[in-house]
């Protein structure tokens, strides 16, 4: 394994300790929970938004704290949910007279701390709800009832019900609108390699010089079939295949389109990417209305990208406009 | 007389000596079809269950079990912490009515987990989890308690038919959990909570001779 | 090789469509130089600041462009300085009254197509001058004249300049300011992994399983010496050791401290170096006040990171502030 | 009466058609200490060469050499575009005052090109670049002209001195262009450029067959 690490173990920790002094004035970290959050949270008239997940995502989700996004972000251990503690713990130091909304990526793991914690904070008085993201169609759900994964689709859901809750909007409509984003969302991801975390030091799965994996998550795990390397035209048309006729998007749908690195991509191929992409939905009669290109929600070091489209609605695309300033940033 | 306190203790401390030991060996199983973290998970939990040892409330056995389940549901991560968390507290609750660690005590904590792993994540029987190498192990136990066996025969036919059972997984295809999303390709690789069980059986079976 | 590509030789074109393609209303793209420009330059009201350099190392240059940073980029191909055309035709469709300053990573290649585009441009009467950014402490400048690379350093460079010219300076001071930042800027980088241009297809070096590279440039070229793979602590130490007595930096300075991946490396391996970089610069009595935590200048897909300082004084510090919008952004 | 345009034509299409043959070649020895794109940035170059050939300008030998010139420096990246460019236009330029391409015209030609690479790169020779490959070329060119030997003879012998030439920089240490920044490690592998040289200047002896 070649990583930038010291002790394994404290990989999370150190990596929350530098997001903290990168951010003095904005953060503030609570080593017990692995919990980032913003230093002005909770305010008494903003519903306080809070992820959990694994790490191993970043910039997802404890990158993506502060003004206009998250309030705060206690992962797990590298692709682990959270232990239920953490979650409690943090919904405590954040709850807010108008609410706390976890956002949930639906794996069994995450439902089960976030729903523990949700139970113990009720039991407390906290009003809490919960939204479970789903906007992985790699995965069908009719045969486990968890369903289908959350995948880098959370991002217009953090950002939405993010900017919402800045607003002052109450929890019922925070939530109503993350539901909404969560439903018109839909993503699908290739990997070119396998991921090491750095606590087992090797591959999650080896993959030969020319395949890759369709239908991959977002912690490692196999995907859904392994297939020959193709041209990245090639490529787009096997995600918008997937992606385009699930919701669907139709002809005349105005959408935001994300092409999201896996953590080893570099920026440039997604680019390239979002350039194919871009084009054939047009050829579709979908207008490309807003573009994410770029890593927003990783696995570890894994080469490969997800597409995600949003399909928009004024409201949705003033949220995605509305200003936010958090750790992951250019300037 | 509450159950012996020394037994619960005992064998709480071989389950979490072999969660520590096999954390290698455990990720690898998970990293097959799954993301690779239960070994990390449960040693990292069971490790502070270890440092913690001596401080840990021993007021009676069930109030040790409840404080080892806490420390499982909140210091381990995916889903294994809700889930061993649960049974270790249903565990806890069946000892709190009991007089004796008996063969039926230890059937009776064992359906009380697997009640409590059922209910948290919503799987039953051949959806390729822990439960099926738990709920085999149990049956052995009932039906050698009825044979009149000994409390060694008994652990040791409960161990052999918990590794029988984690290798029967492979042939299964995951229903719950991460490795379901793999769908048919989660066929031909045991699952890695059922193996665990086997592992920890063994061990605990170990202790008996 | 495995990519995202399709014909290789296509690859900076198509890259460039999809920067095009995400950025219609801001961008232009001139297919023929390789050339994406503000849409709105030049301004008569301000010094058009130009890099060229060449594609591999994204987003510099071509998704840095934009308000407050850069008015176009033409870079060459990957890891190619642009041809002398390219820097001479964008000089030409950027030309301002106020003069045209041009960026140059210090490389013979790119000195050489500067200087004979600034002297065919000043023949018709362009005012222009050249400002050769070279901040890499790993190359020595005794033995070959054209002395020290530029790395990502430039990133600093470019956003001073950008607002310098975006609040209307003149070239003379735009100059000054340039090189003022690149003389308390020094860098040092450190690869994990070769990486492979696309039209190559095979990485520009071997590197065992247990191996880094020390004081690597960004064009996949081999670095200084090799090494065993050693903690992230000894790595901070090993580009601390570099670049810190170097300029010097000394204790109560106030720097910017940027960690920079080379285009494999995720984000959380960035950070965790961030937070060890902090800290040991802390114990050293360097404060650091600004942080930068990502790509800026990368090798493609190599893993590793580089470092960088700048020393920090009034005017940088509120030229670094200054607000600017780019291709490359989270929202 | 003006130099050949044939003549001159026929090098440039095998300089080109060389370049263009040997980019996985020429890209994997500027692999070694340098970023491997040599071979590529000659080969997109030398390509647009080859497809505008029946356009460019054929006024007289010194344009059309000039056109090519053009091409190259305008379409060619790195230090090869304005290096190569450069050693074209120089060649062009002596060109234009010569009567007939004979062996001194080559040489004079090979000097501009040399004090054309030299002014636009200031290197020298030994510093391990092309030119450790075209100035011994260019020696043994005009000491075979003094020698009186054919025009066979003497392109024979400068592909020989290019090419042990060229094999001879890998021995010294790079102090230009990108693999200088390596130092020391420079020294065991041969010089891209030299190496291109030595290539180019036996598919041109080849030509008089
Ligand atoms: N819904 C479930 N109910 C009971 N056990 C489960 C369930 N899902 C998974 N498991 C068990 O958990 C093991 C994986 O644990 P862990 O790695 O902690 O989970 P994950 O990483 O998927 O969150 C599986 O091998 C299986 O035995
Ligand atoms: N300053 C220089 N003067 C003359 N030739 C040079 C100089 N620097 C490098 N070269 C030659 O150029 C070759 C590399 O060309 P190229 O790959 O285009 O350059 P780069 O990628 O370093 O910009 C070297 O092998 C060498 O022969
Ligand atoms: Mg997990
Ligand atoms: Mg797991
Ligand atoms: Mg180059
Ligand atoms: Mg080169």
């Amino acid at each position: 394994m070649k990583k930038f690490v010291n002790d394994p173990k404290q990989f999370v920790p150190e990596m929350l300790t530098g997001i903290a002094l990168a951010n003095p004035d904005t953060l503030r970290y609570e080593p017990k929970y692995n919990l980032i959050m913003r230093a002005d949270a909770p305010r008494a008239d903003k519903v306080s938004i809070i992820q959990g997940s694994g790490s191993g995502h970043e910039p997802a989700h404890v990158m993506v704290v502060g003004k206009g996004m998250l309030d705060g972000a206690c992962p797990g251990d590298v692709f682990a949910a959270p232990p239920m503690d953490y979650v409690y713990e943090t919904v405590k130091l954040l709850k807010s007279d108008k609410g706390v909304l976890l956002l949930v990526n639906n794996y069994t793991g995450d439902r089960m701390a976030f729903d523990m914690a949700k139970e113990m904070s009720e039991a407390e008085g906290i009003k809490v709800a919960t939204l479970f993201i789903n906007d992985d169609v790699a995965v069908q759900d009719s045969t486990w009832t968890v369903g289908r994964r959350g995948v880098a689709g959370n991002f217009f859901v953090m950002k939405c019900v993010g900017a919402a809750s800045e607003e002052g909007a109450e929890l019922d409509e925070v939530v109503r609108i993350g539901e909404k984003v969560n439903s018109v969302t839909r993503s699908m991801g290739i990997a070119l390699t396998a991921c090491t975390p750095p606590a087992k030091g090797s591959p999650l799965f080896e993959l030969g010089d020319d395949e890759i994996e369709i239908g991959v998550g977002i912690h490692g795990e196999p995907g859904r079939r392994r297939a020959k390397i193709v041209s990245a035209d090639e490529i787009v048309d096997e995600l918008l295949g997937a992606v385009v006729p699930d919701l669907p998007y139709s002809s005349g749908d105005r959408v935001a389109l994300m092409i999201n690195g896996l953590g080893g991509t570099p920026i440039s191929e997604l680019y390239l990417l979002y350039g194919i992409a871009h084009k054939k939905l047009a050829d579709q009669g979908i207008t490309v209305a807003r573009s994410y290109v770029g890593e927003y929600c990783t696995s570890l070091e894994m080469a490969g990208a997800s597409l995600t489209l949003v399909k928009l609605d004024d409201e949705i695309e003033r949220l995605l406009e509305a200003p936010a300033e958090i750790a992951y940033r250019v300037f | 007389m509450a159950v012996d306190l020394a037994g619960i203790e005992r064998v709480v401390k071989v389950i979490a000596q072999t969660a520590v030991d096999n954390e290698t060996y455990f990720g690898e199983l998970d990293s097959v079809v799954g993301d690779g973290d239960f070994g990390y998970s449960l040693a990292r939990g069971f490790e502070i269950v270890l440092a913690d040892w001596d401080d840990l409330d021993r007021t009676d056995a069930a109030t040790f079990l409840q404080k080892v389940a806490l420390i499982i549901t909140g210091r381990i991560g995916g889903t294994s912490g809700p889930i061993w968390g649960t049974a270790f507290l249903r565990a806890a609750m069946t000892v709190k009515t009991r007089e004796t660690l008996d063969g039926d005590t230890v059937v009776a904590m064992l359906d009380a987990a697997v009640e409590g792993i059922k209910a948290r994540g919503g799987a039953d029987v051949g959806e390729k989890t822990l439960l099926d190498a738990i709920v085999p192990m149990r049956d052995t136990i009932a039906a050698r308690l009825t044979e009149g066996a000994s409390a060694k025969e008994i652990a040791d036919a409960a161990a052999t038919t918990a590794r029988e059972s984690a290798e029967a997984t492979k042939s299964m295809q995951a229903m719950r959990g991460r490795a379901a999303y793999t769908g048919e390709r989660s066929i031909g690789s045991v699952d890695a909570g059922a193996t665990a069980i086997g592992v920890i059986a063994t061990a605990i079976a170990e202790q008996w001779a």
